[in-house]
Parts: C-alpha cells; structure tokens; sequence
C-alpha cells in the first residue's frame, strides 16, 4: 500500500492541480478582458455565448487551429521547447502552496498540497527563476533582435525584483520561524501577517508584479518598444503556451500573496470544511487578482531605466531596512 | 562551543583592514580628492601595524573559535602584509592620479586583499583559508583589471582570474578529499587524525590536489604561466603588492598546513616540494635572463624568489623561521624595485612596463633613486650585507640542517646565474644618460616609500637579528594558545 | 550509508544526466548551449543533495547556480554576441590531446583511490539524518552557521564585497577622469 | 556498489570534465563554465561525504562555495565584458598581447 502514499496519491493531485490551474487561466483570460473593458467603458467579449462565457474556448480553437510557423532563421530546438518549459515553471510552483488542510477519504488522510516540503518557500523562490528560461532562451532562439532585447530585459527585471521578494520573505521568515508554508499559514491563525508585516507586503506585492511580467511592468513585452518582445516571433499555439504561462503566473502569485499575507485557506468557519478552506483561499486570491487587474488597467507602463532604478533604489534598500526591523522587534520580543 | 567565545581581539589587524576598507568606500562617494583617500587607507594600514607590533609585543591572545588563530607566525604575517600594504599606498598615492585609477575601489580593494591575506596567515581552519585566499584572490584580479582604458590590463586580469579560479578548484578539490579523510575541516582536527590514517590514499590525494592549488598560487613552475603576463599588465603598484602579497600569504598558509598539520608526513610531501623548488628556481632565473623589460623581468625574477622560499618549506620545520624572514626581506626590496620603476614609468607609453633602456643613465640623472635602485637589485641578488642575503643564509642553511644539501646547492649556483641580470639593471643606470629622456617622477610620498623600502633592506641586513628573534620559534605555537 | 533500489535507480539517473551536462558544456559547438549544458548538471546536482537529505543546499543549489549565475552567463554571453551562432572557442588540436590526456590519468587515479577506499574514512559525527530530521534542517544549519561558523560567514560577506564593488568597477563604462 | 563511492567516482568523473574542458576549450566563457562545473564536482564530494560522516562541516563548505562562485562569477564577467569593450572577442588566444 505504500506506493499509493508515495506516488498515486501525489500523482493525482498533480492532474487536480494542473487540470484546474489549465481551466482558471482559460477563465483569468475572459475576466481580466471583462475587467478591463469596464474599467474604460467598454463591453470586453460579449459574442461567443451568454456574455461572452464561451470566448476562451473560441480562442482555444482559434490558436489550435492556426498554421505551426517555425521561422527559418530560429534556433529550432529551444525556439520549440522554451514555451513548454515557461508553462512547466509556473505550473511547478503550485506543487507546495498547500490550498486547505486536510481531509479524511476512503480511509486515508489526504492533505490539500501536493507536497509539503519544509523549505517549500525558497522552493517557490527557486522554481520561479528556472520558469525565466522560458521567456529567456525563447527570445534568444527566435533570433530577432527585439526578442533579445525583451529576454533580456525580462531577465534583469526578474533577477532585480528577485532580491527585495526574498528580503520580504526573509522577514516572514523571521517573524513565523519557518519557511514551511504549512507553518507560515498556522502562525497567520489570530492574525494576517499583513499586519505585522504592512512594509513587507508592499515590498512583496510589487517586486511580484515585476516578477510576473504584468503590466504596467511587462518590459519584456511593451508592444511599443519591442514590438512584443520576446513573443515576437512566436504565433498560433506557441504563442497561446507563452500565454498560458503569463496568466497562471499571476494565478501563482496571487495565491503565494494571499497565502503568505493574508492568512492562506483560513478564515471564519474554515475549520468545518475543506471546501470552505478552498473558498477562502480562492476568495482571497481574487482579490489579489482584481488589485492585478486594476493596476494594469489605470497606470501607464513606467520607463525600463527608472523601473531598474526604482527597484536597486529603493524596493532593495527598503525591504533590507523592514528586514533589519523585523529582526530587532522580534529578537526584543522573544 | 557559543558566541561567546568571540574573541575579537585576536583578529583585530585584520578588522582594522576591513573597517578602514569600508570607511574609504564611504569617503568615495562624497570625496572626489584621490589624494585624500589615499591618505584615508594609509591612516587604516599604519593603524594596523601598529596593532600587530603592539600584539606581538604583548601577550598572546587566543584564537579566534578554532577558526583563526593570533598566534607568533600569523602575527609575523601581519606585520609583512601590514608593512607591504604600507609600502604599497605609500607608492600608488602620486601613482594612481597619474594613470588615472579610481582611488574608492583602488584602495578599498587594496586593503580588503590585505585583510584576506593576513586572515589566510592566520586561518587554522579549512574554511577560513580557503575564504581568505578567495578574498585575497577575488580582489587582486579586480585590481589587476582596474585600469579599464587598457587592454593590456583586460588581458591580465582575464588570465590570472582563469587560472587562479581554476587552481581554486583544485585546492578546494583536496580539502574535501581532506574532510572526508579526517572527519573534520579544522586543521587542529586533521593534524590529530593524520596520525591514524596516515597513508590512507584519500588523505595523500587530498594533499597533492592541495599542494597543486597553491602551487599555482605561489607561481611555482610549472604552474607559473599566468605570472609574467599578469605582473607585466596590472598597474605597476599592484603588481608590488601582489607579488609580494599573495606569494607571503600563499607561503604562510602552504607553510602552516605542511609544516604544522603534516609532520608525520613529512617524507611524502618533501621531494614533490623540492623539485617544485628547484624547476621553480631554475626556470625563473633563466627566463629572467631573456627580458628586455624590467618590469616583466622582476615577474620572472618573483618566480625565482618563489622558488627559493619553496627550499625552505621543504625544509620543514627548521625552515619556518628562513621562510617568514625571507619573506619580509622580499616585501622591502621588491616593493622597493617597483617604485623605482613606477618612477620612471610614463603613463602612455609604459603601460606594459619599463624597458630596460630607460634605465640607461639613472646615476647621473636622479643619483639618489639609482642608489636606492642599486640596493635594492644587490639584495634580490642577494649580496652581503643586505636583507636578501640572509634570506638566502637562513632558507638555504635550514635545507643543510635538513639534509637537503642538493637544493642549497642549485640554490646558490641559481643566485650566481640570477646576479648577472640584476646586476645588468645596475650597468645600464650607470651608463651616460641620453639627452631627451623624460624626467622621472617627484613625490614626496613615492620618495618616502621608495627610501623605507630602501633602508629596511640595508637595516635588516645589518641588524638582522631582532627579526630573527621573532621569527624563531613561531611553530611551537603554530596553533594558538 | 545503505540506499533502497528506488534511490539507487534515482542517483544512477541524476549522475547519468549530470554527466551529460556536463559533457555537452564541453563539446557544445554554441557556448549557449555549453551554459544549458551546465544549468542541467546544476539542476541534476541539486536533486542528488536533496536526495542526500541537504535540502537546504539543493534549493541553493537552484536559486544561486541555476537562478543567477547561469542567467549571469548567459547575459554575459548575449551582451557579448549571443547573436551569432558561429561557432565560438574551437579546440585546438594539440592541446586538446594533451589535457584530454592529463584528465584521463588524473581520473584514473582517483577511481583507483576511491576502489581502495577502504569503509569509511574519518571519524563519525553526529547529526544523522535522524537528527536532521527532528531539529530541522534549517534550523541546525542555521544555528551551526552562526554560532560555530561565525567567522567563515562573516568573511564570505567581505567576499560578496568584494565581488559587488569589483564587478561594478570592472563593468561599469569608464568616464571621463573624475574631477581632482 | 557503496553509495558514497558511486558518488565520489561521479563527482571525480564531473570533475575531471571540467578540468578537460578548462584544458581544451579557447573561449572564455566556456572556460569558465568548466571551472564551475569542477567547483559544483567538489560541491558534491562534499555533501557526499557529510552525509556519510554524518557532520555538517561539509554543507557549510558548499554554502561558503556557492559565496565564492557568486563572487567568481561577478567578477570573471566584469572582467570579460571590460575586455569585450576594446576588443569584441572571447577567445583566450585572440586576447594575447602580452608575450614574452
């Protein structure tokens, strides 16, 4: 019966979690072009279906369907593979962000994370730095110089971006003496650690919009400048992979925002049902989503230089000061 | 074992390095005086001479958690770096403005280096040597590229970091193999397991991959190709303290893992080092013979000086106390040669050195630098009564007490043959100046430097006693109290 | 230290695709696809470390070799002439046979070290991977790191310096001489 | 066969590559690369031998390596890039003015 523990069970949670994740980013695309449409009095999709519903699916068909196009001068191999290992990094970071506690079935214990590793949040770190060679090596392999410039650029916002991310985790660190998400969320149980930690959540919810390629920091894509960067040379359902990846990053992200400051699958009643853990968790991750899309929709994309600067400048220094802070308070606490 | 078993003190030179590192990258940013700065760093490195004088003249103070140690031998090491490192700021003060260099990241990393080197005196631990070395190394080929306008330099740096990350590998290749020969990454630890698994092939492994690191360290032959190139395209004011520097702190640490953790060892690592030695000696003199260019023909000659200094560590223990006194007598006249050289150097057509035509005519132009000059290629010659010839005494009698008479004698042969090129610097000066060559340069701090350097060669030649003293008997307390 | 066939199957796989890493960082004709080459054999070295109950130092191993300092390579090589895929760093002929040759001895000689290994070498400490597990592995790291290895941690951070000022230094376009 | 010399024989193996890599490669970079790859062979005996002598002294090692490695890297590409301003080129043997 072993293996079932140590394999089948994870195995399918994996499908659960891809299957879902596939389904969300379909339905992210149709709300965030809602949203959007609202937000500067237009209608977004209304076409396909009742309001709309069944756009994702019509665009599913559309890229599917469109003619493959490797351009000749590409570097085949990686121009090929690289949409494939973006997605495969976003959808790997979802493997221990725990979405409830656990539930009994069929006799077993079956907790609501596909894998919980005690260092899972440096495993989230890691993980989203190996989906950057997706967009990286893509535009490298599409041999045109507006990809390279966009890779490039998306390399450099990410590495910078990657620091004060890991300084606000660091704090946490620090605050729930863990870097086990399970901990992380059982020590938000009184309080959300957006409380404690106001300084730390700014300095996390930008560096991850930066991390994510959303607008108005989407500098490996600005249509303006580099002709949509890295993407340039990729159509039909490449590009759709590409997509793909971008909008179940923001997914990641919102639930790693929700679950790291806003108390994860807890809440009122959450202890009578798993179900009502998920709600919460979703409730709280669409939240996050809406802020996202409200972002992108009211403020204008901001210079690549300054962006870089502002990062260095200031988001750096700011997250190593509320680091320092943190430790001190907690060291006169303790 | 907890943190209160900090002992700051015992690595206080070293913290005094750090701490006036960092002030001048503070003053950089608001100070653009370089003259300033240089001032600044030489504030921070006469402070700790000073402190490791007063630290070798007090008590002794423990060691720093097993990790470091403040004991006779690191102290030594000290008082050469702390004494290169002011020769050296003392020389690049006019120097630097000249050429052009940032003084903030030139003298921040100039004494950073020095804190690396003075730790690797010091480290009594694997991890502290192998990170002081990484310091020391990391920073000098930074500085060996920091004049950037050059490509000569580019080129420089290119190799020697090559090469010396490389040369890490392997030094970090046989420190594991020592971990998992002992048990353990202290050297205290390792020299009390040694005896128990002594020819354990693991352990001899791990000590050959470590004699391969730092022999590329020390510029031993046939390890050596990154040296000429590099000393002849880094700034001339670094190369005096690199080849003084690194090969001290290199020796110190090689003499402090053989000597004090590898006794019982002693007849397997003897003749791979005596043969280093002598290919070392040999192929640096000759080599030397061949250039044109004073500068790239002191690189060679460092190579043969690395050579001499590998007798006395396979002397053993007799030849600890030779090796640290030859080390401050090739700090002095080597640091000394190469301001003489910065003197001379101009700063667009002497990018890759001095030729050795422009030394043609010294003695009638500028007597006093040619004197001090002239002192300075006797005692790398190593003539009696100056500071290069006890070296030589000490090194190569401690070979006899060992009963390593061949190498004393390839030794000494190999000082006949090195004569003959420096004293051909010494010819050239004498000869009668042609008329449109520049004047070397004036300043007060490059004439104080060159003229310290100078008369601690005569000194510590005449009086070599009281640096005997010191350095006599280090080993007893190799590890601290 | 006894592993289950499961294990045994996962390190045979991990070396196998380690060594192919590391071969093709070689024999890559592009450097591009020596640094890919050298991203898998980092990846490959970090599943064996967390395999080899060093968890901690396998996610180190993704975020500081795979995260930045392939990127950094990659960047360099891109800022340099990722652009044209001519072949870049030929082997030269006699050389090659030379080293190949030091290699193979150097090898051969530490095969035959390991095959001589006799048990274990050295004398056993103490934190098994037992204790590992009840301590935490972060947290004995950590406290170990700190309490004993104080002194090494703080020189690696001089050793950061010194790598930030002198990669700014180095990199930075040199202006105009500054004003005395 | 011993888990601990499968691993120190891969490690030694992974090591070597580099070594020949280092010996038979001209670009810089590549160069380079291989001597990351030997750092990451001796990252390995490390953990390798930690493990089996059950003490932490070897992952410290590695975390004080993978310090070294950040710096080497910072400061080999800073070097690379300086000369790749003068001279638009990575190859060791186009980079020689130095000779003697």
């Amino acid at each position: 019966m072993d293996w079932i523990d140590a394999l089948l069970i994870p195995a399918i949670k994996s499908l659960v979690v891809i299957v879902v994740l596939l389904l969300a980013f379909a339905y992210m695309t149709y709300v965030e072009r809602k949203l959007v449409g609202r937000f500067v009095r237009r209608y977004g999709p209304n076409r396909a279906g009742p309001f709309g519903l069944l756009q994702p699916i019509a665009d599913a068909f559309k890229a599917i369907f469109k003619e493959e196009v490797i351009p000749t001068e590409v570097d085949k191999w990686l121009y090929v593979i690289c949409p494939g290992i973006a997605v495969a990094g976003s959808l790997i970071v979802f493997g221990v962000i725990p979405v409830g506690d656990s539930f009994m079935a069929w006799g077993r214990k079956i907790t609501m994370v596909v894998a919980d590793v005690n260092v899972g949040v440096l495993y989230v770190v890691a993980m989203a730095g190996l989906g950057l060679y997706g967009i990286f090596l893509g535009g490298w392999a599409s041999n045109n110089n507006f990809s390279l410039l966009g890779a490039l650029r998306s390399t450099a916002q990410v590495i910078t971006y990657e620091l004060p991310m890991g300084l606000a985790i660091a704090s946490i660190a620090t605050i729930t003496g863990s870097l086990r998400f399970g901990d992380i969320i059982a020590a938000q149980k009184t309080l959300p650690l957006i409380i404690l930690q106001p300084v730390g959540f700014l300095v996390y919810f930008i560096s991850g919009m930066a991390e994510i390629n959303r607008s108005p920091f989407d500098m490996p894509e600005t249509e303006n400048e580099l002709v949509s960067g890295y993407s340039t040379e990729y159509g039909g359902i490449k590009f759709a992979i590409y997509f793909m990846a971008e909008y179940i990053n923001m997914i990641v992200m919102s639930i790693l925002v929700a679950t790291l400051f806003l108390g994860g699958w807890q809440g009122p009643f959450a202890h009578l049902s798993p179900l009502l853990q998920l709600v919460w968790l979703v409730v709280k991750a669409a939240v996050v989503l809406f802020v996202f899309i409200w972002v992108r929709a009211s403020i204008p994309r901001v210079r690549y230089d300054k962006w870089m600067k502002f990062g260095w400048k200031f988001l750096v220094p700011l997250g190593l000061a509320n680091l320092a802070v943190t430790a001190v308070v907690v060291a006169l606490v303790a | 074992m907890n943190i209160a078993d900090v002992q700051i003190v015992s690595i206080l030179p070293q913290t005094l390095l750090l701490a006036a590192a960092l002030v001048v990258f503070l003053a950089d940013l608001v100070w653009k005086d370089r003259k300033g700065i240089g001032l600044l760093a030489l504030a921070g490195v006469l402070a700790t001479f000073v402190a490791t004088v007063v630290m070798l003249a007090g008590p002794g103070v423990p060691t720093f958690q097993h990790m470091a140690a403040a004991d006779r031998f690191a102290l030594v090491i000290s008082l050469v770096m702390s004494a290169a490192a002011v020769l050296a700021v003392l020389v690049s003060l006019d120097y630097i403005v000249r050429v052009d260099l940032p003084a903030g990241e030139y003298y921040g990393l100039l004494l950073l280096a020095a804190s690396g080197m003075m730790f690797l005196g010091a480290a009594t631990h694997l991890m502290t040597l192998f990170l002081s070395l990484e310091i020391l190394s990391i920073a000098l080929y930074a500085l060996a590229g920091i004049r950037t306008t050059d490509i000569r330099a580019g080129e420089a740096a290119l190799k020697y970091f090559l090469l010396g990350a490389f040369a890490s590998a392997f030094l970090l290749y046989g420190m594991a193999l020592l971990y998992g020969a002992t048990g353990t990454t202290s050297l205290a630890g390792i020299a009390a397991a040694v005896p128990s698994v002594q020819t354990d092939p693991m352990l001899i492994a791990g000590l050959a991959l470590l004699l391969i690191g730092f022999a590329f360290k020390v510029a031993a032959v046939p390890f050596h190709m990154w040296t000429p190139d590099v000393y002849q395209g880094a700034p001339s004011s670094v190369t005096a303290f690199m080849s003084v520097g690194a090969k001290a702190a290199g020796f110190a640490a090689l003499v402090r893992v053989l000597v004090a953790v590898f006794p019982t060892l002693y007849a397997w690592w003897v003749w791979p080092v005596g043969v280093l030695a002598v290919l070392t000696m040999t192929w640096g003199n000759l080599a030397a013979l061949a250039q044109g260019n004073v500068k790239r023909m002191l690189a060679y000659s460092s190579i043969a000086h690395a050579g001499y200094i590998l007798v006395g560590v396979a002397a053993g223990e007799a030849g600890v106390s030779g090796v640290l006194f030859y080390l401050m007598a090739y700090a002095l006249m080597n640091i000394g040669a190469f301001a003489v050289l910065i003197a001379l150097e101009r700063a667009e057509e002497d990018a890759a050195g001095v030729e050795l035509e422009r030394m043609r005519g010294l003695f009638h132009r500028r007597p006093w630098l040619a004197a001090a000059m002239t002192v300075f290629m006797f005692s790398l010659a190593g003539m009696p009564p100056l500071a290069g010839f006890f070296g030589k005494l000490y090194v190569f009698s401690a070979a006899v007490r060992s009963g390593l008479l061949v190498l004393a004698i390839i030794g000494v042969i190999n000082s006949v043959i090195s004569a003959y090129y420096y004293l051909r610097v010494v010819a050239r000066m004498a000869l009668a100046a042609p008329a449109e060559e520049a004047e070397p340069a004036r300043c007060p701090a490059l004439t104080i430097g060159t003229g310290i350097a100078a008369v601690g060669t005569v000194l510590l030649g005449i009086y070599p006693t009281w640096l005997l003293n010191l350095v006599q008997g280090t080993l007893a307390v190799l590890f601290g109290g | 230290m006894t592993a289950t066939p499961l294990e045994t199957v996962l390190f045979i796989a991990f070396g196998a695709v380690a060594i192919a890493g590391a071969l093709s960082v070689i024999l890559a004709r592009h450097a591009v696809y020596s640094a890919l080459g050298m991203l898998v054999n980092f990846v490959a070295l970090a599943a064996m470390y967390i395999m080899l109950s060093a968890e901690f130092l396998g996610i180190a191993q993704l975020i500081v070799y795979a995260g930045a300092i392939v990127v950094l390579f990659l960047f360099a090589l891109m800022l340099i002439g990722g652009r044209r895929p001519a072949e870049q760093g030929r082997l030269t002929g006699g050389l090659a046979a030379a080293g190949s040759a030091l290699v193979v001895v150097f090898l051969a000689e530490i095969a035959y070290l390991v095959m001589r290994l006799t048990g274990t070498a050295g004398a056993k400490g103490t934190v098994t991977p037992d204790v590992i597990a009840q301590l935490g592995h972060i947290q004995l790291l950590g406290a170990t790191l700190l309490l004993e290895y104080i002194l090494p941690f703080e020189l690696a951070s001089v050793l950061l310096l010194v790598g930030i000022v002198g990669a700014v230094m180095l990199a930075r376009a040199r202006r105009q001489s500054r004003q005395e | 066969m011993d888990a601990i010399r499968y691993l120190l024989i891969l490690s030694a193996v992974l090591f070597s590559i580099g070594a020949a890599g280092v010996l038979i490669r001209r670009n810089a970079l590549v160069i380079f690369m291989c001597i990351e790859i030997m750092l990451n062979a001796v990252n390995l005996t490390f953990i390798a031998l930690s493990r089996q002598l059950q003490s932490l002294d070897g992952q410290i090692f590695v975390f004080m390596v993978m310090a070294v490695a950040a710096a080497e890297v910072a400061i080999g590409l800073g070097i690379i890039v300086s000369i790749f301003r003068h001279k638009p080129t990575t190859d060791v043997d186009d980079v020689s003015l130095l000779k003697g």
